[in-house]
């Protein structure tokens, strides 16, 4: 086996995922790698960014610490930025509006995805109980849930499996995937490779896939355009 | 005359008792966390509480690494769930994270667990703040769709609409909701700046609800379209200090 | 039979249950009669009022049209004066107070009363189709309610009955009943009269109420403060 | 870009079938009514709908006598569901007050029941406003102890909880909803003036929710703390004409 062409890292990651996202989606961004999105946006798209403690359209993250508004985070605690439009509520309406139906796309990490769209993001190894946050809410009800993770774990398991064997999140759910090595598609009960990082073959990719991959008609390297 | 602006937060916590079923309000920033209230329940002593929140919060110790990583001042009385954590208080916690999000940092109610001294019901956020709702609302029960075939169904009715299984969630009324707002008025009548979180939610699902607030402004002053919780949901407001206290165990 | 002495006019009646809201109670009133109890609040007490549609915190109507605000209304319709403190909500917020066990007192109108506290005011005679508004909800949950209504109907029925035989609204939910010849305590299945309006005997209120009477042993006849 | 404003209340009604179920906002106040969505739907013409509002209208002569009661001029464009049910437009209405407050009156609707022109369905304000919300909300049902022993309980499963029955109610999701609001910008957020009624809990609980406003203000001019109902809740806002019509034929 030759050697490993480079990982996506994560700011690609981030823009692949957010290159995706339609004009006007009311999207919700989930802790981990999903954060980054919200910098990411192309210019001539308007993306409603989502944070479950009760905010609607909020901005790019602020690292300059004498332009945070304490107040104002993403679901990681990163101070985000403000924009014209932005609205604030209750966590209870916040989840209204999740299990409504009302978030188009919801933006996920995870441990472990499988052929079935199963999800599992909840017991972190090492975590002595399992977390939900607001996953479960956003994986059972947004119209669309893409999940931004490492294609491999840690300890060099791989994470898109044929059925997860960690704790569940949610059944069924999953519609999309970004890794550092390519963009994917379940549906069906199959994992179909839409795009590849540069450099790494289909072989490559199902080498370190749990779960049989197919390949796209249209399969073709990323472009972030 | 009504006047539920209380003198200091000691009086304010004065009459839980111990076996206490808590709401804690906020969401994992300690500017939106009753610090305070929070400071005063752990001097109060009461103990096998059974809080609700969100977050099994911070602790000092955590906070400051995470206001560092983001080149911030960490404040002095960021008080929060963890605190209640390092004192051994919870008897039991609801809540959606009873882990920190960080794979390196343990936050204290992690030791908490670990050496098995609480009781932890791991529910998703959005039920758990329905539940809440549900408290404030009059509801005994509510089906949802979340949680259907994962450890949370265990136990739990499973029902059909329209083809879809849901599972039946109960209200969560407790004794007390600690909460944090910006501004209120004599009657309770309370404004929030930023994500109203879990204190909007709480305000009312409690048989006592407290207020910790920057501000009381005179009566007439918050308007009728600008109030974000009605009074009625209120029973008691106490006023931060102008000046910040860098110890919980300083009265207040 | 002597002739009957005078009834008590509608402000009296609203004077009486009026007078006995303590001091920060909150307090919903309903279509009808209960509507002028806004207008007779003693200065030294604080009593929120609360209206379905979405206030807390009115005053007393407002009978002037240069100082009417077309917005606020109490829920018949009468527009009433704004007061410092007052806030609005949807009505979904409106009616989870009202659920929520957090109304102290409802005020309502009634077609019938009877010894169990049974309401009926729904169906009132000669209209299509029983009419609940709010009624219903604030019956079931309100902590305390208060009737306020004629003592006897058009057609020359008691009101207060032993058994209610029009469609109820609610099941065993009144405390106490203020009519134009008295006020009554309803508790265990019997009515008590507490209070009679000037020149009423015990016998001629008797004489036209539909259950028996019990005496409350410090009976008196009404007064306003 | 989003742009939720669109230019006439006719091309915001357009794509209303006949047997659509629609939620009506307001309460039994033309000042909180969307006047002009329910002329437009009047214009549109289609009938045997579904209608869900807690009262059933005034109509035009009731609103005149109503207004004249009270020493005031009756408004010109105070259309409201009335004009629905003396256009025999209702197949259903689900409704808390079928008939009007007075006795002397006889409202539009009583007309339409009399004559057995439409069905109706009278349940409890409060609850018919939970069923709203819980379509917002995505829950599908709810227990509620408004309406036990009742002819609203009828056919419905009654559980106990604590000791005490309830029954269960279920959401009511529309096709449109028609709300008014004060002000909007083009994400669709709203501000409400004065009780906001169905208004606001309407405004999500419908495939379509359209908004009837006084004024849309640019982008950034409503603040965050201060929106009552976010743009996520809105589809189509609509500006009422600066001068008021009179006809509800005249097309707007």
């Amino acid at each position: 086996m030759s050697e490993q062409p480079e990982l996506l890292d994560e700011s690609v990651m981030a823009m692949v995922a957010a290159r995706d996202l339609p004009d006007g989606a009311i999207v919700n961004l989930g802790l981990g790698l999903p954060l980054a999105l919200s910098d990411y946006i192309p210019p001539d798209r308007e993306v409603l960014f989502h944070s479950e403690q009760g905010i609607v359209g909020f901005g790019a993250r602020v690292f300059d610490p004498a332009e945070m508004d304490p107040l104002l985070m993403n679901a990681g605690g990163e101070p985000v930025a403000s924009a014209p439009g932005m609205s604030y509520m209750s966590h209870d309406e916040s989840f209204a509006m999740i299990r409504g139906g009302h978030i188009d796309v919801t933006v996920l990490g995870a441990l472990q995805v499988d052929a079935q769209g199963n999800l599992a993001n909840a017991q972190i190894p090492g975590k002595p109980a399992p977390g939900l946050g607001g996953g479960q809410d956003l994986a059972t009800c947004a119209k669309q849930v893409l999940v931004v993770m490492r294609h491999v774990a840690p300890n060099g398991d791989p994470k898109i499996v044929e059925r997860c064997d960690m704790v569940l999140t949610a059944l069924g759910c999953v519609d999309r995937v970004v890794t550092d090595v390519g963009l994917f598609e379940i549906a069906d009960g199959r994992v179909t490779l839409l795009e590849y990082a540069p450099g790494w073959t289909v072989d490559q990719i199902q080498a370190i896939t749990g779960a049989e991959l197919a390949v796209a008609e249209d399969v073709r390297e990323i472009v972030l355009i | 005359m009504i006047n539920k602006v209380v003198g200091s937060f000691d009086e304010a916590m004065a009459d839980v008792q111990s076996g206490a079923m808590i709401h804690f309000g906020g969401f994992a920033n300690p500017h939106n966390t009753p610090n305070y209230l929070i400071a005063a329940l752990a001097r109060r002593g009461a103990d096998q509480l059974t809080g609700v929140s969100t977050y099994a919060g911070h602790g000092e110790e955590v906070q400051r690494e995470l206001f560092e990583r983001r080149n911030l001042e960490p404040l002095p009385d960021g008080w929060d769930l963890g605190l209640m954590a390092e004192l051994g208080r919870l008897g039991k916690l609801i809540t959606s994270f009873p882990n920190g999000n960080s794979r390196e940092l343990l936050y204290p109610f992690e030791h908490v667990l670990r050496r098995g001294e609480a009781e932890v019901e791991v529910l998703g956020q959005g039920s758990i703040a329905e539940r809440i709702r549900c408290a404030r609302a009059g509801i005994p029960a509510f089906y949802t769709p979340v949680g259907v075939g994962t450890f949370v169904a265990e136990g739990k009715e499973v029902r059909e609409f329209d083809g879809v299984a849901h599972i039946l969630e109960t209200a969560l009324k407790a004794d007390f909701a600690l909460i944090r707002a910006h501004r209120a008025d004599r009657f309770g009548n309370l404004v929030f700046r930023g994500p109203r979180t879990f204190n909007q939610t709480m305000a009312g699902a409690a048989a006592v609800t407290v207020a910790e607030v920057d501000e009381v402004v005179p009566l007439g002053e918050l308007g009728p379209d600008e109030i974000h919780t009605p009074g009625v949901y209120v029973q008691r407001v106490v006023v931060r200090p102008s000046t910040p206290l860098d110890d919980w165990r300083t009265p207040a």
